[in-house]
């Protein structure tokens, strides 16, 4: 245990012990023996279903646990809600921060105490809200008008309001779930520049990645859970890349290079020419190959999510042309261009990649219903289950049968049904928007062998990813895109985890540097 | 500290940002006037404006109680029969029992606490959905009007209520004008400057965070209910004080619970929740009465009437919706 | 909450349908003194329970069942629909009722479902709204049609002069005994005052709210009306109250078919001087008389009979005439309570 | 659920849970238990409610038309949205053929397909204005049925017409031997709804979108056709209730739909349709059906009064709602099991 920073007694040291908590009879965590010391980055880590996340839950009141104790400086604490728990210090960072899209930021912060005016009649004192929410917004070096609605801001500045929230109820304790998943580098850097100024000021924080290299940059100390039981505990010098790897998947693992050979054919699957939508993104162009795997790379809401929705007749575009096998497709909707063979599988599965309320066969024929045989125009069960099973088995995807339904699997394998839904029609080009988002370790190399096995059978594959280390893995080639522009294109012995960064990050400096500047 | 990085922020909205859509009411609205006014002087005679503002008075009651339940995401059908009911109490014991006018107002505001709290429990508690909710009170709070009233009907008020209904002050101003400005005034306050209000708004925008923020949401839920129930009944009582009559399908004949809806959201209120446009809510009512007054004046066979009030509604959200998208 | 209709080829139509079945069974129907041994039950059915018009009905009925050794159910739908109206006489019918009494809420819809109940042996009796007259065996009409019509004419011409500029305000477009009397009414007036002018014709839906709005609406719209005519309940009470409310007391006259309970104010502050209707309380009497005589097999369609102190009626077609207009005006109002 | 851990198993399983293909799910034998017992209490218990099998099942006639419109309503809160001009599209379409019958002496079997068509058209303006103006459903049909109501009214004028031919009206209270018409033909609608949203993939287009609009979009479902569509057979089964009822009672009236909408709206609720979408079945729709209508009917035939029925229905509406609320999520998933953890209930987060 690192003693590395003198506190004081109830500075906020939080201490886990024998915590247990089933769903029905699945334990999802069993016995877990945790400390949080002040003035320390406490990462925990762990495959996608190890129980890192209900284990935060826990901790800031949000799930009641069956058994275990928790202690803040000392004290055993229990919560019945969050808020509870803000009360005692500990603060709750979520992922997806909880927006008040018709809301002020200023009030967002506040809400649940909102500060009134004392006297007779007590009214919101809204001068003295906006006045502590810009101070605490300062304390942590943002730039974000108190004022401006809060559906206005990014997840990032999400992320950092619910910091500053923290700040605002007094909390000690910060627990992150998993914040950087969906933001940019850019934008990560920020938030570790945030984490390491409140570790300095003596905040107990804690944190979850599935990010090695975050991992080892930010952490004081790092956790392994796996299946819902603490497996490693360490120290910043005790702990390594391999030594983390094979504690959360069980076995020794070896982070795989970039892959030697490539399937690229000199055949245009996909030819997009100057397309363009209004201020989104413009002048878009590529050609993408039989057995190609093309990369696009870029900040979060460079744009790569819009082009890839507007190729697959999603979005309006103001010009531009797109060419699938030779044939014009900018004009079709969806269903004709999924039917003439070019498939997306969107970056949000909750929300746009699969129904989690039905089933996994269901979701697996949704893409096309009609593959689905049918007589007289009623769908045949029997075979809509055969094509779920021939999906289950070739994915591999862990399940109780096809008839469970999506919400009842982890992301890994919900992923997996996503891309047998897709994969299924043998399409001829598929677009893959963040392929592993919120996938684990395990599962993340599965999704790779399958994307390059498709590469081998003649599937053009444009990946979509803001993860570096998988970009460099796939892609023969990669384009760079930022703010809507396809700024640089590397190929072969120039993909380099450094070069695709500076690729777009050197406009995006540049970009910076001038803004200060002005 | 090498984060100072600056985070564009994409949009200055500014916390005092106005509401357009009020701006936008009152102009059509004095823009109707002054149309119908040059083809007919009548319209624009203080009497007849005065009507108008007189007769948007229960509607604005039950359009205010509507867009709190809104704001929270939920709906209330039964302020209907809530309004019918507590007119027909009130009305019926003042006819035959000489109910004083004060506790006429306690009566309306027992009758709306409770029959507006047993829908917020049913809601917050037992997580029926609000629209599901309130059309089970619908009926169950239409049938306690029929067992009150058992046959008997409302069809003459004490002075007192009727100066309630129609009196003025220093001959000018009507009290149930008052009455409206006075409770649109606690409103604007409560969703505006207090904490219920606030919260009703965060529920509205997102209730598992408000929750988790420490926000009681079942009390503001049965809180907003409960306020939107008691305005019910202070529109039955001013109701039942305007027009002297009150008989079973008072509220319930009329489709008052589709008017409600139809008024707050020609206000501006919508109806995925988290906005409380307070003021557009009575606007509207105010410009469904001038319209409606404006189609007879201008001669409009009366059967076309409702087909009017709804292409206003279709009108009024389709603007609404490409301001705010 | 008058809605109700009868027009005169149904009524032929009627009689000629119910000839030769009452022919044959109608036999001994002179007894002046009538058979109550056998006790029978009865239903009211009005177009909507709750409303004070048909509980007036409902008062005198009682009164008269007892008498009759009927076992008398008042009974009705929650909302003025004929479906409401329909599942109580289906209900009925299976519970074997001798007699249904029904004001309808509509002429047409009501038909198939009472037709089955005198397919099953029951008699029907309508009162103040008539059903298609197949559906029923008699109809107790309040007051001859054309006399209404000239009542109410009568009871405004008189106080807003014979060139007066005249509004209606009725209850729906569709309504059938409104725009009987409308009708009625139209015809007396251009015959007797050619120089009345009908201005407007608008609609209160049969809601005091609507009612009122609707009056304000005209006579700030037509500032030279002087007299409404609103032959509907709430109708007249809400014009009545519109012109309260814009003070043209005196200058605006006021006639229509209410309730005394519901205009009395309105009579005594000299808005309405007068306004015809009958009285109901003996129109429900009336109603048992006739339902006890049809179960006994007692009447016939044309013939006339006694009905207790109520006094002689005659049947024609099926149909019983109840009274003339009973006018009610200041001096005679606070004899009428219900 | 116990089946889930899955880190601890590897190898693949592609087989279907026992519980899911059986016919009706748990809500829906709850309800069929309940009719059963309702009917044989009713039957036992209420003389007059059973006089014989052919006047027992005649009984159905005074309410399937409140579920013609159940079927096509269903298919509309299945996509997560609601029609509340089916009310008025009933009555409007009524009129329409009965107009076309006695003001153009148009056959009555072709004015009732106009009708039909009329009822579809208007499903249709309801679902474009939907689709093309993004107005909230409850919203936009809201506004037409205030307009479809006035354009009813107009239409009839002050004397509806009445006395269809006798062919016709047996739609409405005929029988085919001892089975009566309405039944057939709800039968064979409930058979076809059944289908069209269980096995057609119109029917699985529908409950994406109600489950999930954006993930439906995503896969390329025609989600304004979808719903649009939904709307126009929402449209036409509403205008399909009006013209049985005006067989049933050889008379239209432009208000004669007004009290179907809020009683339909109870029974598929009841029938285990959730008013957010995607959930739900025709099978538990039409049990619904007949629960409520033989409730009602059996209660006024016991002497019950028409306002303690309405009120009845409104506290068995909340009862059952409640009582499948508090049932609701066992064995559906972690986050539904969450939610029930949480005293707000209704919007677990993530």
């Amino acid at each position: 245990m690192p003693e590395s920073v003198a506190h004081e007694a109830g500075s906020g040291v939080y201490r886990a012990r024998g915590i247990t908590k089933n769903y029905g009879p699945v334990a999802v965590l069993r016995g877990i023996d945790v400390t949080l010391e002040p003035g320390c980055v406490h990462t925990m880590m762990g495959e996608n279903g190890a129980g890192k996340s209900t284990l935060f839950k826990v901790m800031a009141g949000l799930v009641r646990p069956n058994g275990g104790t928790l202690a803040i400086d000392g004290d055993a604490v229990s919560f019945a809600a969050p808020h509870e728990a803000h009360a005692r210090g500990i603060y709750l960072v979520p992922q997806e921060p909880a927006l008040m899209p018709e809301l002020t930021v200023a009030e967002t912060m506040f809400v649940g105490q909102l500060p009134t005016t004392t006297g007779l009649v007590k009214r919101i004192d809204w001068r003295a809200m906006r006045s502590r929410a810009r101070a605490a917004l300062d304390t942590l070096s943002l730039d974000i008008d108190v004022g401006a609605l809060s559906r206005s801001l990014s997840i990032a500045q999400q992320q950092q309001i619910e910091c500053a929230k923290a700040l605002l109820r007094g909390c000690r304790v910060i627990l992150f779930d998993e914040p950087t998943s969906p933001l940019t580098t850019h934008e990560v850097e920020h938030l570790f520049a945030t984490m390491r100024h409140l570790r300095d000021e003596g905040y107990t924080l804690a944190f979850i990645s599935h990010r090695m290299d975050e991992v080892l940059e930010i952490s004081d100390h790092v956790s392994v859970l796996r299946d819902g039981m603490l497996v490693d505990s360490v120290a910043r010098p005790q702990f390594d890349r391999t030594r983390l790897l094979s504690r959360m998947v069980g076995r020794e693992m070896r982070t795989i290079p970039r892959r030697s050979w490539s399937c690229a054919t000199d055949q245009p699957a996909l030819v997009v020419k100057g397309l363009a939508h209004g201020s989104r993104f413009a002048d878009v162009g590529f050609t993408l190959h039989r057995g190609e795997i093309l990369g696009l790379a870029g900040l979060v809401g460079a744009g790569r999510t819009e082009i890839a929705e507007t190729i697959f007749g999603l979005r309006a575009r103001d010009s531009g042309s797109v060419t699938l096998a030779g044939e014009d497709i900018s004009t079709l909707q969806t269903h004709a261009i999924i039917e003439r063979g070019l498939v997306y599988a969107p970056e949000d599965r909750a929300r746009h990649g699969a129904v989690l309320p039905m089933t996994i066969a269901q979701n697996v024929t949704s893409g096309l219903i009609s593959r689905v045989r049918s007589r007289l125009g009623l769908m045949d069960h029997a075979d809509e289950d055969r094509i779920g099973a021939e999906t289950v088995r070739r994915y591999r995807v862990r399940c109780a049968g096809t008839d469970q339904t999506l919400r009842e699997l982890s992301g890994g394998n919900q992923q997996k049904v996503v891309f047998g839904k897709w994969m299924g029609l043998s399409p001829s080009v598929a677009i893959l928007d963040e392929p592993t988002r919120g996938v684990d370790v395990g599962a993340k190399d599965e999704i790779y062998a399958l994307i390059e096995e498709l590469a081998r059978e003649g599937m053009a594959i444009l990946v979509i990813s803001s993860e570096m280390e998988e970009l460099v893995r796939l892609c023969d080639r990669i384009l760079s895109v930022y703010e809507g522009r396809i700024v640089a294109e590397l190929s072969g012995e120039a993909i380099t985890p450094e070069r695709v960064g500076r690729s777009y990050l050197g406009h995006a400096e540049a970009q910076d540097g001038v803004e200060v500047a002005a | 500290m090498s984060a100072t990085a600056a985070i564009p922020v994409r949009e200055r909205a500014g916390a005092a940002r106005r509401d357009p859509r009020a701006l936008v009411l009152i102009g059509v609205t004095v823009a109707t006037i002054l149309l119908v006014g040059l083809v007919d002087h009548g319209f624009m005679s203080l009497q007849n404006l005065r009507f108008m503002v007189l007769n948007c008075v229960v509607l604005s009651l039950l359009a205010l109680g509507q867009t709190l339940v809104i704001a929270t995401r939920g709906i209330d059908l039964s302020v209907a029969p809530v309004l019918g009911l507590s007119a027909m109490v009130t009305g019926l014991m003042a006819q035959t029992g000489g109910l004083p006018l004060l506790g006429a107002f306690g009566l309306a505001l027992a009758i709306g606490v409770i029959l507006g709290t047993l829908n917020g429990l049913l809601v917050a508690k037992l997580a029926i959905p609000p629209i599901i909710t309130t059309l089970g009170t619908y009926s169950l709070y239409s049938g306690l009007i029929f067992l009150y009233s058992d046959g008997t009907q409302v069809t003459s008020v004490p002075a007192a209520y009727a100066a309630l209904g129609n009196g003025t002050v220093l001959g000018i101003v009507p009290i149930p004008v008052l009455v409206l400005g006075a409770v649109l005034a606690a409103i604007w306050f409560v969703i505006g400057h207090s904490r219920f209000g606030r919260a009703i708004l965060a529920i509205g925008n997102n209730q598992a965070a408000s929750y988790n923020a420490g926000i009681p949401v079942t009390a503001t839920q049965v809180g907003a209910y409960a306020v939107c129930g008691v305005l019910a009944a202070l529109a039955g009582l001013m109701f039942v004080s305007y027009t002297g009559s009150a008989t079973v399908t008072t509220g319930t004949g009329d489709h008052m619970e589709l008017q409600s809806i139809a008024v707050a959201l020609i206000g501006g209120t919508a109806i995925s929740g988290g906005r409380g446009p307070v003021i557009g809510s009575v606007l509207g009512a105010l410009f469904l009465s001038v319209v409606l007054t404006a189609l007879v004046f201008v001669h409009v066979p009366p059967i076309w009437y409702s087909a009017g009030e709804g292409l206003m509604i279709l009108i009024a959200v389709t603007a609404g919706s490409r301001r705010t998208a | 909450m008058k809605i109700s209709p009868i027009s005169r080829r149904s009524a032929v139509r009627a009689a000629i349908a119910s000839l030769p079945m009452l022919a044959c069974i109608g036999l001994a129907a002179q007894a002046a003194d009538i058979d109550t041994a056998k006790r029978i039950k009865v239903a009211m059915v009005p177009k909507l329970i709750g409303l004070s018009v048909f509980k007036a009905n409902e008062q005198g009925a009682i009164a008269a069942a007892k008498t009759l050794n009927i076992n008398f159910l008042y009974t009705g739908p929650v909302t003025a629909s004929a479906q409401g109206q329909v599942d109580v006489f289906n209900s009925l019918i299976a519970r074997r009722f001798d007699v249904i009494t029904t004001t309808s809420n509509n002429p047409t819809q009501l038909a198939p479902s009472l037709r089955r109940a005198r397919k099953a042996g029951i008699k029907v009796v309508s009162y103040d709204s008539d059903v298609a007259a197949d559906a029923r065996d008699f109809f107790i009409q309040n007051t001859d049609y054309a006399e209404f019509g000239k009542a109410l004419v009568e009871s405004v011409a008189k106080y807003a002069g014979p060139k007066a500029k005249i509004a209606i305000l009725s209850s729906t477009p569709d309504a059938t005994i409104q725009n009987e009397w409308i009708k009625a009414l139209t015809a007396y007036m251009t015959a007797t005052y050619p120089d009345m002018k009908i201005v407007t014709t608008q609609y209160g839906q049969s809601s005091p709210s609507q009612s009122l709005t609707a009056g304000l609406n005209i006579l700030q719209a037509n500032p030279d009306v002087t007299g409404i005519i609103a032959p509907d309940g709430a109708a007249e009470v809400g014009a009545a109250a519109a012109v309260e409310k814009l003070g043209k007391t005196g200058k605006v006259f006021v006639t229509g078919c209410s309730d005394p309970d519901s205009i009395r104010q309105y009579v005594k502050s000299g808005i309405i001087k007068a306004s015809p209707l009958w009285d109901e309380v003996k129109e429900g009497a009336l109603v048992m008389y006739v339902a006890r005589l049809a179960a006994n097999n007692a009447i016939e369609p044309n013939g006339s009979f006694t009905a207790g102190d109520l006094g002689d009626f005659t049947a024609k077609d099926g149909v019983i005439v109840f009274s003339k207009p009973l006018v009610f005006d200041a001096t005679n109002i606070d004899q009428y309570k219900f | 659920m116990n089946d889930v851990a899955p880190a601890l198993r590897n190898e693949v399983t592609a087989r279907r849970g026992r519980t899911r293909r059986l016919p009706l799910g748990n809500w829906e034998r709850a309800l069929l238990a309940l009719l059963l017992l309702l009917t044989a209490g009713l039957i036992a218990g209420v003389p007059g409610f059973y006089p014989g099998f052919a006047g027992f099942l005649a009984l159905t006639e005074n309410f399937l038309p409140f579920g013609f419109v159940a079927l096509g309503l269903t298919t509309v809160i299945l996509t997560g949205g609601i029609d509340l001009s089916v009310g008025a599209i009933a009555g409007l379409a009524a009129i329409v053929m009965a107009s076309l019958w006695s003001g153009l002496h148009v056959s009555i079997w072709l004015s009732a397909l106009i009708g039909l068509l009329a009822g579809g058209l208007l499903g249709l303006v309801n679902g474009l204005i939907i689709t093309r103006l993004r107005t909230e459903p409850l919203i936009a049909t809201l506004a037409t049925s205030f307009i479809y109501g006035s354009v009813g009214v107009a239409i009839a004028g002050d004397n509806p017409p009445s006395g269809f031919p006798d062919a016709f009206n047996r739609v409405g209270t005929g029988a085919i031997g001892w089975l009566p018409v309405q039944i057939v033909l709800f039968a064979i609608l409930a058979v076809l709804f059944s289908l069209l949203i269980g096995r057609s993939t119109f029917g699985r287009r529908v409950v994406m979108i109600g489950y999930n609009t954006d993930a439906a979009r995503y896969s390329g479902v025609r989600v304004r056709q979808v719903l649009t569509l939904s709307y126009v057979i929402s449209g036409t089964m509403a205008a399909l209730a009006g013209i049985v009822l005006a067989a049933y009672y050889s008379a239209v009236r432009p208000d004669m739909g007004d009290l179907l909408l809020l009683s339909t709206i109870t029974t598929v609720v009841l029938g285990g349709v959730s008013i957010f979408g995607g959930e739900g079945s025709i099978v538990g729709v039409v049990i619904a059906v007949l629960l409520l209508g033989m409730l009602r009917q059996g209660m006024l035939i016991a002497g019950f009064s028409d306002m303690v029925t309405t009120m009845l229905t409104g506290a068995i509406l909340l009862g059952a709602i409640a009582v499948k609320n508090l049932f609701a999520g066992r064995g559906t998933g972690l986050s539904t099991l969450l939610g029930r953890f949480r005293r707000s209930g209704t919007a677990p987060a993530e």
